[in-house]
């Protein structure tokens, strides 16, 4: 231990030293802080101006490259795409895992069954996710071909092959395999409110669904931020489910901007274009995180 | 994988926090009782109607998937998806299927599970009992750093294994997920450390408990249920990963899900719709197998400090 | 290690160090279908014929999921023995930055200048005078493949252009069949789109757009036909909803569909699925319409390696390559044509000898591998993609291509 | 502020001139960033004395303490424990034990477990460890606890083995951080007295934070008020309870308050008048009042006498609005002149009917009077 030595008078310079096990400790986390997010995330702001084909090189174009981004109907519509899906997916997981984890809570018998089979596809991959949902909503054999067979001739339900439904298959599937997680997490936050609010509710008369939504909904308040922003984060980080279930098509109508940057970093062999697009969505990361940070951490120093 | 920003606050409800709380349902057959079970069985056959299909098609032989539905058993069970899947599905020249995958993908992630754990409980631990200056930044800047893209990553990662001189070597890729592991568990960690009294550590102190010390002997035994809950997120995580291991592996080490991605996408003459399904379900078993054993350890261990923002 | 001797010999005209053999070589390569890993098979066969290890690396998905792998590896410091990439300008900064192997010795040695044809070929593997990838076949990617079935069931004549393909669609339609099958990724629809300016537009517009980057003809009323008969086309494909192109093949070689655009590769599905040229299905080169093909192809690239018994290898396998037997075997295999035409390819089917016919008389433009970067390529391939799968005009369509085009020059 | 520390630090260096110092804290300042928390304090604590740090929430008094137990850096000024300078010494080298609120035990260990963690780390050899556990079980009468788990004790055998855990350390000096305040009423006044006990039998130096004043007028040998990360006043229970340094103090000991009223002093400090009322200050113990045109006058319900006849100069008017009865004594609320409210200590047989005029007697030794601008005794 650094502090073995009783020491006498003011050890400015031995200040250092002091707790040197938990620093050494910490180095792991803060070369990897400044090494790679920061470091990494600087670099490839930095090559973002540069014109860099297949290897990064330092030859600066300004900002051309985000001018070709912003005039690329492809990065706009990854864009409007991921929007589109964002604040859906946003809304109906925050919902679905409530309504879910409020189900849950009722007392119910088999509460452990249906508690796993919510949860169960978290354990999946998006690769897994994307194939077998690519099979289920398949025209030729899937729901659409089980329906007509049932004598529904005329049943269309083939959101993939439709630039303008296709988002919906990406959400079907995206919510299978992430709800069950929030609604943990809400299951987590429900049982985490006081059993005496239940009783004044009750005392008071208050319906039950006027309690969940005028008391335990505010109370929950700090569990719906983290669920959002983890939704969040998730959701700009949106790639291999796309990739596994569409591969961005039809066209380019589920095209995201992961995957835009994907490409044009090593199909297109354009880093300075890859980087650029990989900028903005850092920055549209910022935008989330902000408001976040400035909400949960903005009030309280030294609390 | 979906990024499981768990926050973990005081086990003090841990206890009850596995008891339902809302309000009590009336009489077994009452009307809302039928709307809630009908409701729960409807959610139940949307989050089990891929496993059905996975399953029953893995069982079928071609014929009888061109002509039936997706949805039917087996008429005629068979194992030779399973077979081919496992052990003669070609990529390329390679026709072993998955099996080589398998052990791949152990020998990647038992390590990378073990050490990003281990990095990050220290940190953790470190960020809450033992701040020095500038602790909280760096903290920050991981929290930010959960939420960068990866692909954002992947090429500063490639310089800098390339430097390091560990580039597709096991070393490397255990690197790679010790630190894109690092915020999430960081975060994991340090808040239910900060649940822990901090007395506890006091005490501890007087009693002249090093740094080491007090994380062995007193933080790790008390700190069960969010290891738990880590070591669940890290192995499916890790099992899960595809991008990490298909650029920084070769052949020789392809984990499971990239074998997955080669043989689902080496499509020689038609489709086999169901070696692709016996193939996914085998990638997807070991996670699976570890939710629906320890699901309930998963859901306690986030139960087990209630979530806070 | 039985052909120990017999392949030594073959390759005696390399410069070897001595007691080198059974060297193991990790080649990396995105050929995974039935008719490609025949011809990989090939390949392998040969170089663990000749006393090495051919160590097999496919990346299944297709070259836009392979390429970053291997380039990664290869910048990452941990790169592969060789590795293929097309022709043209996808490996170029990689040779420029010094991590490829220089074939040089290899190529004068077996005196690839002479055999290689059409020469164009080893042109793309050579920068600054140097070689730096071993040729490995040619493709043509403009093929109009038709199954000969559906038109003998519909009792009408198997169309001999692309024409005569569109004005039979209504009845193929009728007959509840797919008219034109079409993966759904950006590449294939470039190749469609390509097809049908060399078939439709001729040799002239083609040169004229992709040669001589004139873009005052690429935003011609003659490029307009094409995007307009690319519009066309397009509707014959609405309900074509694979991804991959050996899908799509399927569905002609099934009956599913009664053509397909694809390039020369698709052969080696139908020879794969026991089918006949000419009998079976039919193939036109030039969608039928001009006898003239873009080439492009396939080449092997070798980064550099610090032990020196790879190195040895390297070369050992990239003569191999080259070699008339290597080059027979593969290309039957898989469809393309040799890169040599010192060979005997009597065994090729009905269609790959129209090919090596076109190509013996020289009716060949360079491929858009080998004129446009790879970011132009992409660039093409998205907006190609949406045009095929959306309602956009032909007009609206050309103005963009003509942008895209641009920002190449 | 610089008076009040010296007055702190001199009414320490009296009581404690002959004795030897077990702890000596010296200009000690503790600040976060730019926010100071403890500022330039100056504590002498004689061997074997009870020191008891008093004062409401957020004063400072656990910081301190913490301090003390070198679980917090300081940022200024220097600590020194038995002679020894510890201001940079680990919490286990400074010869201290610690007690929490929260016991703090290590669940995950038995009572022998959390007894012997500390001497094990410290490479104790394993008889003496065994030795000392007896001796500390024995002296708590916790042996039957031994080898249990902390969740299966009780709050109050809990806390007896958080005392246990300092005692087995052997050290001369205890830091108490609120240790009772976790228990309900009945325990917490049997453990205050058997904290006594053990301090009256071990007899080494207690530090000890609160921010109950009946533990600390009942267990300190001297208390340090604090407030706002500075000691108001540092003296024996009894000087802090008539003598009350300034405001703060003399407002935050006793229950009820002490009666403050408003107003000036005149005829050169001779009386005190509010209102229409006027009070001789003659009998007052303490410094030169002199004439201060706002002053305040502190009188503890103790202190005022109620009669049934005004003495003018001796007696302030008031009328009765409610009266307690507590039991051994009875409490009496009044208003008087402006509205202003008191109390009054009264035995308990004697009834007053809401709305009696009475006059209240005043005990002007007992008083205390206050500058209102310094807010210091006067």
């Amino acid at each position: 231990m650094a502090g073995k030595q009783t020491r006498t008078g003011r050890p400015t310079g031995l200040r250092l030293f002091r707790n040197l096990n938990a620093k050494v400790a910490a180095v792991p986390m803060v070369l990897t802080t400044l090494v790679v997010f920061v470091g990494g995330t600087l670099w490839t702001v930095l090559y973002s101006f540069t014109n860099s084909k297949l290897l990064p090189r330092m030859q600066f174009v300004g900002l051309d490259q985000y001018k070709r981004l912003w005039s690329n109907d492809l990065w706009n519509a990854a864009i409007w795409n991921l929007a589109f899906y964002g604040v859906m997916s946003l809304v109906f997981t925050i919902v679905m895992g409530f309504v879910l984890a409020v189900l849950l809570d009722q007392k119910i018998r088999f509460e452990d069954t249906f508690r796993t089979i919510m949860l169960y596809p978290f354990a999946l991959s998006f690769i897994v996710t994307g194939l077998v949902w690519q099979w289920i909503l398949n025209p030729e054999m899937g729901i659409q071909e089980v329906v007509r067979r049932m004598g529904f001739e005329t049943f269309t339900f083939d959101p993939l092959h439709n630039p303008s439904t296709v988002l919906y298959g990406l959400l079907i599937a995206g919510l299978w395999q992430g709800t069950g997680f929030t609604m943990c997490l809400m299951l987590a936050g429900l049982r985490g409110i006081d059993e005496d609010i239940w009783k004044a509710a009750r005392v008071d008369g208050i319906p039950k669904w006027k309690t969940y939504v005028y008391v335990v909904i505010p109370m929950m308040r700090p569990v719906f931020v983290t669920t959002l922003v983890i939704v969040a984060a998730g959701i700009i980080k949106l790639y291999d489910l796309v990739v596994a279930q569409t591969s961005g098509g039809p066209g380019n109508a589920s095209q995201v901007p992961a995957m835009y940057v994907y490409r044009y970093m090593f199909t297109a062999q354009n880093l300075g274009q890859g980087f650029a697009a990989s900028t903005m969505m850092l920055l549209s990361v910022l935008i989330v995180l902000i408001p976040w940070a400035y909400l949960e951490f903005g009030g309280k120093k030294h609390g | 994988m979906v990024d499981a920003a768990i926050i973990i606050t005081p086990p003090s409800v841990a206890v009850s926090a596995v008891q339902p709380r809302g309000a009590k349902p009336k009489a077994r057959f009452s009307g809302s009782n039928i709307m809630l079970y009908g409701t729960l069985f409807v959610v139940s056959v949307y989050y089990l109607l891929p496993l059905w299909v996975m399953v029953m098609t893995s069982l079928k032989g071609m014929p009888e998937i061109r002509m039936g539905n997706i949805f039917a058993p087996p008429v005629e069970i068979t194992f030779q998806p399973w077979v081919k899947a496992w052990s003669e599905a070609c990529t390329g020249l390679n026709c072993d299927g998955l099996s080589r995958g398998f052990w791949n993908s152990v020998w990647i992630t038992v390590p990378s599970v073990i050490i990003s754990i281990i990095v990050a409980s220290v940190n953790g631990y470190a960020l809450v009992n033992w701040r020095f200056k500038g602790s909280e930044v760096f903290f920050t800047i991981l929290i930010f750093g959960s939420f960068i893209p990866y692909q954002i990553m992947l090429y500063p990662i490639v310089i800098l294994l390339r430097e390091l001189g560990i580039y597709g070597t096991l070393y490397g890729l255990i690197l790679v997920h010790t630190i894109f592991g690092m915020p999430i568990l960081t975060l994991l960690f340090r808040n239910y450390f900060s649940s822990l009294p901090e007395e506890l550590f006091k005490a501890a102190r007087v009693d002249g408990a090093g740094f080491w010390r007090i994380y062995f002997q007193i933080m790790v035994p008390m700190s069960l249920p969010i290891f738990v809950v880590a070591l669940i997120l890290q192995i499916t995580g890790i099992w899960n990963d595809f991008l990490f291991g298909v650029v920084f592996t070769k052949p020789e080490t392809y984990p499971m899900t990239v074998q997955l991605n080669n043989i689902v996408n080496s499509v020689q003459g038609v489709k086999e719709y169901n070696v692709n399904m016996a193939a996914t379900l085998l990638t997807g078993l070991v996670p699976l197998i570890i939710y629906f054993v320890s699901g309930k350890l998963f859901v306690r261990g986030i139960a087990a400090g209630a979530v806070k923002g | 290690m039985k052909n120990w001797k017999l392949a030594a010999g073959l390759l005696l005209s390399v410069a070897l160090p001595s007691g080198a053999y059974a060297t193991d070589l990790e080649v990396t390569h995105w050929w995974t279908s039935g008719g490609e890993a025949a011809a990989v098979a090939e390949l392998a066969k040969a170089f663990d014929a000749s006393g090495d290890h051919w160590v097999d690396g496919a990346i299944a998905g297709g070259g836009d999921t392979a390429r970053p792998v291997m380039i990664a590896r290869i910048t990452g410091g941990d790169p592969m023995g060789a590795t293929q990439f097309n022709h043209g300008q996808q490996a170029l900064e990689l040779v420029q930055a010094g991590l490829m192997l220089d074939l040089t010795d290899v190529a004068v040695a077996n005196n690839w200048k002479d055999v290689v044809n059409p020469i164009s070929l080893l042109e793309g593997c050579t920068i600054d005078g140097k070689v730096y990838c071993a040729p490995m076949n040619i493709h043509s990617p403009e093929w109009l493949w038709i199954n000969n079935k559906i038109y003998e069931d519909l009792g009408i004549p198997i169309p001999t252009n692309w024409t005569e393909f569109v004005a039979s669609a209504p009845q193929v339609d009728a007959a509840g069949k797919i008219p034109l099958a079409l993966g759904r990724q950006p590449w294939q629809s470039t190749l469609a789109f390509n097809a049908i300016a060399v078939g439709v537009g001729g040799l002239d517009l083609w040169k004229k757009v992709n040669v001589d980057k004139d873009m005052d003809v690429a935003a011609g009323p003659e490029m307009l036909k094409v995007f307009q008969a690319s519009a066309d086309a397009r509707k014959l494909a609405v309900k074509s909803t694979v991804q991959d192109w050996n899908q799509a093949t399927n569905m002609v070689i099934t009956g599913d569909a009664a053509g397909q655009i694809m390039g020369d590769w698709a052969q080696g599905e139908f020879a794969v699925a026991g089918k006949v040229a000419g009998k079976d299905y039919t193939c036109l080169p030039g969608l039928g319409l001009n006898a003239y093909l873009s080439t492009g192809g396939d080449a092997f690239y070798f980064p550099k390696l610090t032990d020196p018994d790879k190195e040895a290898a390297q070369k050992r396998l990239a003569a191999l390559l080259v070699s008339p037997e290597v080059q027979v075997a593969f290309n039957l295999k898989k469809g393309s044509l040799p890169i040599r035409g010192d060979i005997d390819m009597s065994a090729a089917n009905d269609c790959m000898k129209k090919g090596l016919e076109i190509l013996k008389s020289g009716n060949v433009v360079p491929a858009g591998d080998q004129v446009w970067s790879p970011d132009v390529q992409t660039q093409l391939g998205d907006m190609q993609s949406e045009f095929w799968s959306g309602d956009m005009t032909p007009e609206d369509a050309q103005a963009r291509y003509v942008e895209i085009l641009k920002t190449g020059l | 502020m610089n008076s009040l520390n010296q007055t702190a630090t001199q009414a320490a260096a009296e009581t404690t001139a002959v004795q030897t110092h077990s702890i000596q804290v010296k200009e000690l300042t503790l600040s976060f960033g730019s926010v100071s928390v403890l500022k330039n304090m100056n504590i002498d604590v004689a061997e074997g004395e009870f020191i008891v740090l008093l004062g409401p929430s957020g004063c400072g008094k656990s910081t301190l303490l913490n301090c003390l137990a070198g679980l917090l850096d300081i940022t200024d000024g220097e600590i020194w424990i038995k002679g020894k300078n510890v201001t940079w010494a680990e919490p286990s080298e400074r010869g201290i034990g610690m007690v929490f609120q929260s016991y703090a035990l290590y669940p995950q260990m038995t009572v022998r477990g959390n007894l012997s963690f500390g001497l094990k780390n410290a490479r104790m050899p394993k008889d003496e460890i065994e030795k000392r556990i007896a001796r500390a079980a024995e002296i708590l009468q916790i042996e039957a606890l031994l080898d249990r788990k902390p969740a299966a004790l009780s709050g109050g055998q809990r806390q007896r083995v958080a005392i246990g855990r300092a005692l087995v350390r052997d050290v001369d000096v205890f830091l108490f951080d609120e240790p009772l305040s976790n228990l309900d009423a009945k325990l917490r006044s049997e453990l205050r007295v058997e904290i006594k006990r053990l301090h009256s039998r071990l007899n080494n130096t207690m530090v000890y934070v609160t921010h109950d004043q009946i533990e600390a007028l009942t267990l300190a040998d001297r208390i340090a008020v604090m407030r706002g990360g500075i000691i108001q006043q540092l003296a024996a229970p009894q000087e802090i309870y008539n003598r009350p340094s300034n405001l703060f103090v003399a407002g935050f000991i006793g229950s009820p308050s002490m009666n403050f009223l408003h107003g000036a002093t005149i005829e050169g400090g001779g009386a005190f008048q509010f209102g229409r009322t006027r009070v001789n200050l003659a009998g007052y113990e303490g410094g030169a009042v002199l004439d201060r045109p706002r002053a305040i006058l502190g009188l503890r319900p103790e202190h005022l006498h109620i009669q049934d006849h005004a003495e003018p100069g001796l007696t302030i008017p008031a009328v009765v609005e409610i009266d307690e009865p507590m039991g051994a004594d009875s409490l009496v609320w009044l208003e008087a002149e402006g509205g202003l409210k008191m109390s009054v200590r009264v035995p308990v047989e004697r009834r007053m009917a809401a709305g009696t005029e009475v006059h209240l007697k005043v005990d002007i030794p007992k008083a205390s009077i206050f500058d209102t601008g310094t807010e210091q005794r006067v």
